[in-house]
């Protein structure tokens, strides 16, 4: 019953605010929302404890009966019913308790917005997106939290929507993940015509009957399997801002800052990252793709790595980074690492959210100011965040001790040896490492050493709900990964486990964990203007300049996959639009009302009342006729 | 020699003839009373037509009704009325020296065709066996047909009114 | 039977017909059209006494004398109209009645 | 010699009954003459032609059953003639009836307008009973001959002689070709009587055969022109035009059901849907009406231009019943043709009453006499359902069904020649009668908008029209609704008889 | 007999209307909102009471009507009937409730006109004598001409007329077919039958069939309407008045699938089967079409018509598909259709009402001064590109998994769809209540809150409880 209700808490809080929008007072819209935030929170505090004391590994609750499937082999029943295990668990926990943070942190980081009640509602109803994303036995119930979550980041993109720069950012994250929805959506009618389920168990299990069997599984089921897994993946990816359907996310850093923390960071975009995780047992029977997803999350990871180091705005830079990161959980779901993808996964959460939000809290505090060039020396001017983002960053770069460094090492660890992955992807993910802590790096010393590059004063606000939230989130980062996941319960293996350490070079552990450092050293140098800053102008414009060669550009817009898609796909679709904006079907239609009228035109010529004419044309009829009838 | 030439089919072919070149006559004519005067000629050739197919009757009828009434009527009407002057400008011109010369050839050739019928005996006996006698017709008429001159007549009646309609003079101060 | 056969009958009939029929379309003047009915008609009448004959009836000529009512009727009517339009037109060109059109 | 055995007419009772109603016209414009004679007054002589053709609809009523009756050999007598004759009385009756509105403003008495009514009726009624090429062409002439007296009717018209000439220099040549046409047959055949056998020797002799087609051809042409079957439909609009609206109203339906009737009993008598030409040749008119007819009422502003013009599609679509007749189904045949035809006068009833009513308003008075409107154009209608909703209702329901669409006569009508056309699956047909509904609604819809349109002029009041009208009117609705609704209501008058 | 009397009883009530209006001003509305409100109860009592289940067709009425072609008058019902009728009584409530205030001019002939369509297209859903469904099919047509006509916007004389030639030329072919079957059923049994049951017992051979079924086709895909003879259904939807467009797209095109389902895949199913590859063809294109189409817009009701025409596509594909999942998706698709778009053309008239303009670039930002407006309007934007959770979702899902077990490549075409509905939809929504606020509107009143709400609540029932449709068998 506990699980029924986990949605609801913030389902009644997002209803009761969108009903009374404009008669609730900030207190009381923050109190109802927090609230509910808080309950939900600790609804899944105990709903986990409870899984892990439960015999099962697994709680499943039926709501009710939404419809059934019937296909020639067997009837598909499409409840709406929860399913907690593990790996749903740490989803809520994540999802609830940053979830939690970070609404405290926006009540007070929206409070004078004029439409606050709405900004929480939305962010109410998104987490019940996401609780029901996450908690999903099926996945048409899955597929509604997925469309849920991309709809809630519609509106919260675009929440500032007099902005016309917010509404096209809106429109283009969501339309860009919609490809990936509707990916998924043909993945999930290949699944139910191939094997007759949409249940996430039965699926799984129905493969793995198929995968058991000593003969294996028929060549046209395993094409079967091959395409669904591609299709979801295509889903996966549009969700998590992969490539090739990336281009939505730094866009999508239009909305607040909170919803950047909440959405484009801790939960939703790693959605795509659970749906895999989630269905697994499709993608182990299809070796291909889990090859794409590891290729796929490793080429992220180095573009996005790229692409943020020529950032000038701080919340693009985190938004780069955070498709770095989900690069790096792809990486491992495609080796297989699932476990340690999924601590990624919740990790980054952490520490990333943590950046967001103190990122916010610098942006607030500058007066919307994001561009970093025009920062600088808040080391001194606020030294609590700056002290909180150095923890984000730290944790970002994976330095010893931190839960970046857990995570990333055990992802990092299982590379090599993967049978999926293999060398070539741990050294991308190395390197992934290494751009990491230059881009953080770069950040840091952009934005917080050097000297001032800012005229304004200071709005500091010593708001105590917002510093709780992010202490706890930085208590949470540093420390978060020393919380033991054991995912073994959930994650099927294809094959007996097999020793890993025994060819593994013993090298390997040393340049994984000195990768951040070379990374710090090196910008410690290269960067050393930003850092030292002696000559305000001087060096800022020096540094402007040298770094605005084209690849720096480049690099800026997206490595070129705006203009590229603008040029292939969206122009033309225009232009397509355009010209047949009053629609050529139509036209050919009317057109033969004009052919009529022109006969009409020529006829009424005829009829020109002169009766010799008159005459004429009854001999000329009779003529032949006579004619027609003689032939 | 002409006699023996005079066969019915020449004779019909002779009239036929004439009527065929006055009825071109009339169509093509300019002057009103020319044109009139040539369709009385042609009626009158399709009357030996006719006399020739054995119907003398009809040849009657046509001589008196068509040829004697209805064009009586044209001729009132172009006289009374001045009609004849009214000439649209492009009706064909002709000479009037050709026209009367060819209505009096015509005139002539029909008048000599007579002359050799009303003369040939053998032809007045020919013409004796196939003739449709104007009893049978007048049987025809008052048998069978009866009803059909009940309704001429009325048609005749109809003309009459029509032709009464239209040509009635204006009441005076009225609009209609 | 006569010597005559239907056939010339018929084709003198259509001659006179057609020369009717052309004058009716050709002329202008309104008088000239009356004219040619008559001739139309009349060749019809050639037409219809030649196969009466040809069948020795006396339908035909039964016929002929209705046609002769119908010649008589039109012309009535016909004379009377050309007077109206003599009276308000002053002209008997037929090219004139052609206000009505569309 | 060949004396052709004509069995001597009997005029008996029971004969003269047969054609009764005819006899009554007939003798009522003989009385009318006397009556003339007597008293000249509007109303005398209105009442007295009303009188008649009431006495002679009474009298045609009894004879909707009758055995096929033949009356001397030019008359024939059967249900469908006293059927059609009854829709011919009807319309004469409404004519006369929109007539007396039309003369009655004037000091001049018309009595010859009347006593040539009566003589276009008598023209109908023997159209429509004949049996014999004589009786068909006089029937043909009567009404030829007064419709040409009153085409032109209206002499202060500016039109009066253009289309008084028009029609009769047009329906002159047609008789003329018509009656060349029956004097070829005749030559071939040698029997004008419709039940006359044609001699199986034609099939042979070529040059006969020729004339024989050629006659049957030119006859057609004679009878396409009266029912302004196109190409021989020139005329059709421009004197519709020019006459005056009740004599449009007869040209529309009187006239109309005369010569249909009239073709179907010789086609059907004579079997010329043997010859596969005559088939091409009705098939060419058919499709020819049906589109000409259609395209060129198209964007026509002229009421009765586009009354005109539609009447030709109308008849186009009536000739398929004739096309695909077919000797099993005669009965079912006529059962359509009288239907349709039905719904054709009703309709065309219904749009010429309001018209009327429409001009009669929108006359000016000059003096003491009334300025009659002549044009009758489509924005003369407009706003007409906020003032007159009665009036504006028979137009739609005329309208549409002249369109063929449910709920209206017309449809049941359209639907009795798609099923004759189905059955004989005559496709292209029907595919041109599809093309052709579809033209012709963008012309019958419009005047319906007209009707909605927003009103502009007051002109024309509902309560100022007189109750004979409103009788009319709301006569005419329900007629057409429940004739629409209940088909079978007219359908078991066209019963079928043995012929 | 009851519904017989429903029938009746509207046309009468409309009469009723019309002439009170004329008395008192304003009352025709409440009299045909309370006569409307009445007789649904009327029709829901009549259909729970039924002693008989209406797994199959019950025929309800049969007396002899035209002899002479062997016509009756002949109801009958079953669930499929009942839930349309149902979809249709909920319609024409709401556009009474969107004319409140519209309809202004004329208001008494507006609401007879408003009764008598929906008296036809209840007869089209319950006429099982062909000659009557054809009589129905048309007589539902006038009325709804003379709104568009009347009551329309600036081109509506315009609209009107490619309207009704498009719909009667094609019905036309209809008639021609619908006769033709019964003359052969005429040479077969020896009996002239227009009855739709006489017919299912007839067999028929394919080579006849095909002809027969194209004849049907054709008027049936001219309503539904599919590419590419869709071109009368932007400008009748955008001329019409409010109430017009809702019941046009709500549920005139609704008789065009139900004709599809009941007149060519149930009479004629092997020629349907031999066509389903056009046909699904042209679905396929109507769904991209229609969804590319709707992108070009610039008028609010043009795009809602174009993707009209998209989701229709969903129907009509799902339809020819021959499965069963995909058929309930087609049915599920018609309701949520009707209900979603008409929801979003009461939306356009809500905003036509205030700011006299359809134009989106007109438009822009009344989510500032409207946001219970602008929150409907997402929801049913959202709707109209399958959110799930919403009805439409369940309708396209369903479609969509049937389709695909039966033809994978239409399935995936059509999905891209899904796409197109997302950018029109994103267009639709953000180009008029986002942006920057080019005028303050006033936001819902009390009426048009209970429109929106009623819809809404409607849409999202089906959305998360489809079994209340799914539970009916709709003769599978």
């Amino acid at each position: 019953m506990l699980l029924a209700s986990l949605p609801f808490y913030p389902l009644v809080s997002f209803l009761l605010l969108i009903l009374f929008a404009k008669r609730l007072s900030w207190r009381l819209a923050s109190a109802i929302s927090v609230g509910a935030m808080a309950l939900t929170a600790l609804v899944s505090g105990l709903l986990v404890f409870e899984l892990s004391n439960s015999s099962s590994h697994f709680i499943s609750v039926d709501l009710w009966h939404w419809f059934s499937l019937s296909s020639q082999q067997r009837m598909a029943e499409v409840n709406v019913s929860f399913y907690l295990d593990g790996l749903s668990a740490v989803m809520i926990s994540v999802v609830s308790g940053v979830g939690f943070l970070i609404h405290l942190f926006a009540a007070a980081y929206m409070k004078d917005d004029a439409n606050f009640s709405r900004f929480m509602a939305y962010m109410n109803l998104f987490i019940v997106a996401m609780l029901i994303l996450v908690l999903a036995d099926n996945l048409v119930l899955l597929y509604l939290g997925w469309e849920g979550v991309g709809l809630c980041s519609f509106l919260l993109i675009g929440f500032w929507y007099q902005e016309q720069a917010n509404v096209l950012a809106a429109r283009k994250a969501f339309i860009v993940t919609r490809i990936g929805d509707t990916s998924m959506a043909i993945g999930l009618f290949w699944l139910f015509s191939s094997f007759g389920e949409l249940n996430i168990t039965a699926v799984s299990e129905l493969i793995r009957g198929v995968g058991s069997s000593e003969i294996g599984f028929s060549l046209q089921e395993s094409t079967d399997i091959y395409w669904i897994a591609l299709l979801l993946l295509g889903g996966a990816v549009g969700k998590s801002a992969q490539l090739p359907l990336q281009t939505w996310l730094p866009d999508a850093m239009a909305g607040p800052t909170p919803v950047s923390a909440l959405i484009h960071a801790a939960t939703m975009v790693t959605a795509g990252v659970y749906l895999i995780a989630r269905m697994h047992s499709v993608f182990l029977f299809a070796p291909e793709v889990m090859n794409y997803v590891a290729w796929l999350g490793a080429i992220t990871l180095l573009l996005a790595g790229l692409a943020a180091l020529a950032q000038t705005d701080i919340k693009r830079v985190l938004a780069y980074s955070t498709m770095s990161q989900i690069g790096y959980m792809m990486l491992a779901l495609g080796a297989g690492a699932w476990s340690a993808g999924v601590f990624h996964l919740m990790t980054h959460a952490f520490f990333k959210a943590l950046l967001f939000l103190t990122a916010g809290a610098v942006i607030l505090a500058l007066h919307h100011q994001q561009n970093i060039f025009k920062m600088g020396g808040l080391l001194k001017r606020l030294p609590f965040e700056s002290a909180l983002f150095v923890v984000g960053l730290i944790c970002l770069m994976a330095l010893p001790g931190t839960s970046g460094f857990f995570s990333k090492e055990a992802i990092i660890a299982e590379l090599w040896l993967s049978t999926t992955a293999g060398p070539a992807l741990w050294w991308c993910a190395i390197i992934g490492a290494l751009l990491t802590s230059i881009y953080s790096c770069r950040l840091f010393f952009l934005a917080f050493l050097g000297n001032e590059r800012f005229t304004e004063k200071l709005h500091i606000e010593k708001a105590s709900l917002m510093r709780s939230a992010l202490l706890i989130l930085a208590l949470l980062s540093l420390f978060g990964g020393l919380i033991s996941l054991d995912l073994s319960e959930v994650f099927f293996k294809i094959k007996a486990e097999e020793l890993i350490s025994v060819n593994e070079p013993s090298w390997l552990h040393t340049i994984a964990i000195a990768t951040p450092f070379v990374g710090i050293l090196f910008s410690w140098f290269y960067f050393k203007n930003y850092r030292v800053d002696s000559n305000l102008e001087d060096g800022v414009k020096t540094n402007l300049t040298a770094s605005e060669h084209r690849f720096a550009i480049f690099c800026r817009n997206g490595l070129g996959f705006d203009s590229l898609y603008d040029v292939l796909l969206i122009k033309p679709y225009q232009l397509l639009a355009k010209l047949n904006r009053r629609d050529f079907i139509d036209q050919t239609m009317m057109s033969t009302a004009w052919y009529v009228g022109l006969w009409h035109d020529v006829m009424t010529m005829i009829q020109n009342g002169n009766l010799r004419w008159y005459l004429a044309a009854f001999g000329l009829a009779i003529m032949t006729l006579i004619g027609v009838s003689i032939l | 020699m002409l006699t023996d030439l005079a066969t019915i089919d020449s004779l019909f072919y002779l009239a036929a003839t004439v009527a065929v070149i006055a009825s071109l006559k009339v169509v093509t004519g300019s002057n009103t009373v020319h044109a009139l005067l040539y369709l009385v000629v042609s009626l009158l050739a399709v009357a030996v037509c006719f006399y020739l197919m054995g119907a003398p009757f009809a040849a009657g009828l046509e001589v008196i009704v068509y040829a004697g009434a209805i064009l009586v009527l044209f001729v009132f009407a172009v006289l009374m009325f001045g009609l004849g002057k009214d000439e649209t400008i492009n009706a064909p011109k002709s000479k009037s020296v050709a026209n009367m010369f060819g209505a009096m050839l015509l005139a002539f050739a029909l008048l000599l065709e007579l002359t050799v019928i009303i003369n040939n005996a053998q032809i007045q006996q020919t013409l004796q066996a196939n003739v449709v006698s104007s009893k049978a017709v007048g049987i025809m008429l008052y048998g069978p047909y009866l009803l059909a001159v009940e309704i001429a007549s009325f048609l005749l009646l109809a003309g009459l009114l029509a032709g009464y309609h239209y040509a009635k003079p204006d009441v005076q101060g009225s609009q209609l | 039977m006569t010597t005559i056969p239907l056939f010339h009958v018929l084709v003198l009939s259509s001659l006179l017909f057609a020369i009717g029929f052309i004058g009716v379309v050709a002329r202008k003047n309104t008088l000239f059209i009356l004219m040619s009915l008559e001739v139309m008609l009349n060749a019809v009448g050639v037409a219809f006494i030649g196969a009466g004959s040809a069948w020795q009836q006396a339908d035909g000529q039964v016929m002929f004398i209705l046609i002769l009512t119908l010649a008589a009727a039109e012309v009535a009517v016909g004379l009377a109209l050309l007077i109206r339009m003599q009276k308000k037109y002053r002209s008997l060109d037929i090219d004139l009645l052609n206000e009505m059109r569309g | 010699m060949l004396t052709t055995a004509h069995s001597q007419a009997s005029l008996n009772i029971e004969i003269i009954s047969v054609i009764l109603p005819q006899l009554i016209i007939a003798f009522g414009i003989a009385l009318a003459l006397l009556l003339v004679a007597w008293k000249r007054s509007q109303r005398t002589i209105a009442l007295f032609t009303g009188a008649v053709m009431l006495i002679a609809l009474v009298a045609n009523v009894s004879l909707l059953t009758i055995q096929p009756t033949a009356v001397t050999q030019l008359l024939k007598v059967d249900s469908y003639s006293a059927f059609a004759f009854s829709l011919v009385l009807i319309s004469a009756l409404v004519s006369l009836h929109m007539s007396h509105q039309f003369l009655k403003a004037h000091i001049e008495v018309h009595d010859e307008y009347y006593l040539l009514l009566m003589l276009l009726v008598l023209g109908a009624g023997i159209l429509v009973t004949s049996n014999h090429f004589a009786s068909l062409f006089l029937g043909f002439e009567l009404l030829s001959i007064s419709l040409v007296g009153l085409v032109g009717y209206h002499r202060e018209s500016n039109f009066s002689v253009e289309s008084g000439f028009k029609y009769l220099i047009l329906s002159a040549t047609a008789s003329s070709f018509m009656l060349l046409g029956i004097a070829f047959i005749y030559s071939v055949t040698g029997n004008m009587s419709f039940d006359a056998n044609v001699p199986n020797e034609i099939y042979h002799q070529q040059d006969l055969r020729l004339f024989f087609e050629m006659g049957i051809l030119l006859f057609i042409s004679g009878i396409a022109f009266k029912l302004s079957i196109a190409p021989f439909h020139f005329w059709t609009p421009d004197v519709y035009q020019g006459a005056p609206t009740p004599v449009t109203l007869l040209m529309a339906t009187i006239s109309k059901v005369a010569m249909f009737v009239v073709l179907v009993k010789c086609v059907v008598a004579q079997n010329y849907l043997l010859y596969d030409n005559v088939q091409l040749l009705l098939m060419i008119l058919a499709v020819a009406s049906m589109l000409m007819g259609n395209i060129l009422a198209l964007k026509q502003q002229n009421l009765k231009r586009l009354i005109g013009y539609s009447s030709i599609a109308h008849m186009g679509y009536l000739l398929i019943v004739v096309i695909v007749l077919s000797g099993e189904s005669l009965s079912f045949t006529w059962q359509s043709v009288l239907f349709y035809l039905s719904a054709y006068v009703v309709a065309n009833l219904s749009i010429f009453m309001v018209m009327a009513a429409i001009q009669s308003q929108c006359s000016s008075k000059v003096g003491q006499l009334l300025q009659y409107k002549e044009e009758l154009l489509l924005s003369d209608l407009r706003g007409l359902f906020w003032r007159i909703p009665s009036h504006a209702l028979l137009v739609i329901l005329a309208v549409l069904s002249l369109a063929g669409i449910p709920l209206t006569m017309g449809f049941i009508g359209k639907f009795y020649i798609l099923s004759q056309a189905t059955i004989a699956h005559a496709w292209w047909l029907i595919v041109t009668l599809v093309i052709g509904s579809g033209i012709g609604l963008a012309y019958y819809l419009p005047i319906i908008f007209t009707l909605f349109e927003k009103e502009d002029c007051t002109e024309l009041q509902a309560n100022k029209r007189p109750i004979i009208e409103h009788f009319l009117v709301y006569s005419f609705i329900i007629i057409g609704l429940l004739l629409g609704i209940f088909p079978d209501v007219v359908s078991q008058f066209i019963v079928s008889n043995p012929m | 007999m009851t519904l017989t009397f429903i029938m009746l009883a509207l046309l009468f009530a409309g009469a009723l209307a019309w002439f009170s209006e004329n008395r008192w001003q304003g009352c025709a509305k409440w009299l045909a909102l309370i006569v409307l409100a009445l007789l649904a109860t009327v029709f829901t009592i009549f259909v729970i009471s039924h002693d008989q289940p209406f797994d199959n067709l019950q025929v309800l009425t049969r007396v002899s009507w035209i002899q002479t072609f062997n016509i009756e008058y002949s109801i009958a019902l079953d669930q499929l009937s009942i839930v349309l009728i149902t979809l249709t009584w909920l319609l024409a409530i709401i556009c009474v409730l969107v004319s409140w205030q519209e309809i202004k001019q004329k208001a008494g002939f507006y609401y007879f006109n408003l009764l008598a369509t929906i008296a036809g297209i209840i007869g089209v859903f319950v006429a099982v004598d062909m000659f009557l469904f054809f009589f129905f099919w048309e007589v539902m047509l006038l009325p709804m001409t003379a709104i568009i006509a009347i009551w329309g916007h600036e081109k509506r004389h315009f609209a009107a007329l490619k309207f009704f030639i498009f719909t009667q030329v094609s019905s036309l072919f209809m008639l021609v077919a619908i006769i033709a079957t019964g003359y052969f059923h005429l040479l077969v049994t020896g009996e002239l039958s227009f009855h739709y049951l006489d017919w299912l017992a007839l067999d028929m051979p394919l080579s006849l069939t095909q002809y027969l079924m194209l004849g049907f086709f054709i008027a049936f895909a001219v309503k539904l309407p599919s590419v590419p003879v869709h071109s009368w259904l932007p400008d009748a939807h955008t001329q019409a008045p409010t109430a017009g467009s809702v019941l046009l797209a709500g549920v005139l095109l609704k008789t065009g699938a139900y004709g599809l389902i009941r007149f060519v895949i149930f009479l004629f199913p092997q020629a349907s089967m031999q066509f389903a590859p056009i046909a699904a063809t042209l679905a396929v294109i109507s769904i991209v079409y229609g969804a590319k189409m709707a992108f070009a817009q610039q008028d609010f009701k043009r795009l809602v018509a174009y993707s009209s025409i998209s989701h229709m596509g969903f129907v009509m594909l799902a339809l020819f598909a021959f499965n069963s999942i995909a058929f309930q998706g087609a049915i599920i698709t018609m309701i949520a259709h009707g209900l979603s778009s008409a929801a979003l053309f009461s939306m356009a008239g809500m905003i036509y009402l205030r700011i006299h303009s359809r134009n989106l670039t007109d438009m822009g930002g009344f989510w500032q001064s409207a946001p219970r407006m602008g929150g409907f309007a997402l929801a049913f934007a959202g709707a109209a590109f399958g959110l799930p959770g919403l009805a439409n979702f369940i309708g396209e899902f369903f479609s969509l998994v049937g389709v695909f077990q039966v033809m994978p490549t239409f399935a995936i075409i059509a999905a891209l769809g899904l796409i197109g509905s997302a950018i029109y939809g994103m267009v639709l929504f953000q180009s008029s209540f986002q942006g920057t606020a080019k005028q303050e509107i006033l936001d819902l009143s009390h009426r048009e809150l209970l429109i929106c709400s009623s819809l809404f609540l409607m849409l999202l029932v089906i959305g998360l409880y489809p079994n209340l449709l799914l539970n009916f068998s709709f003769g599978v």
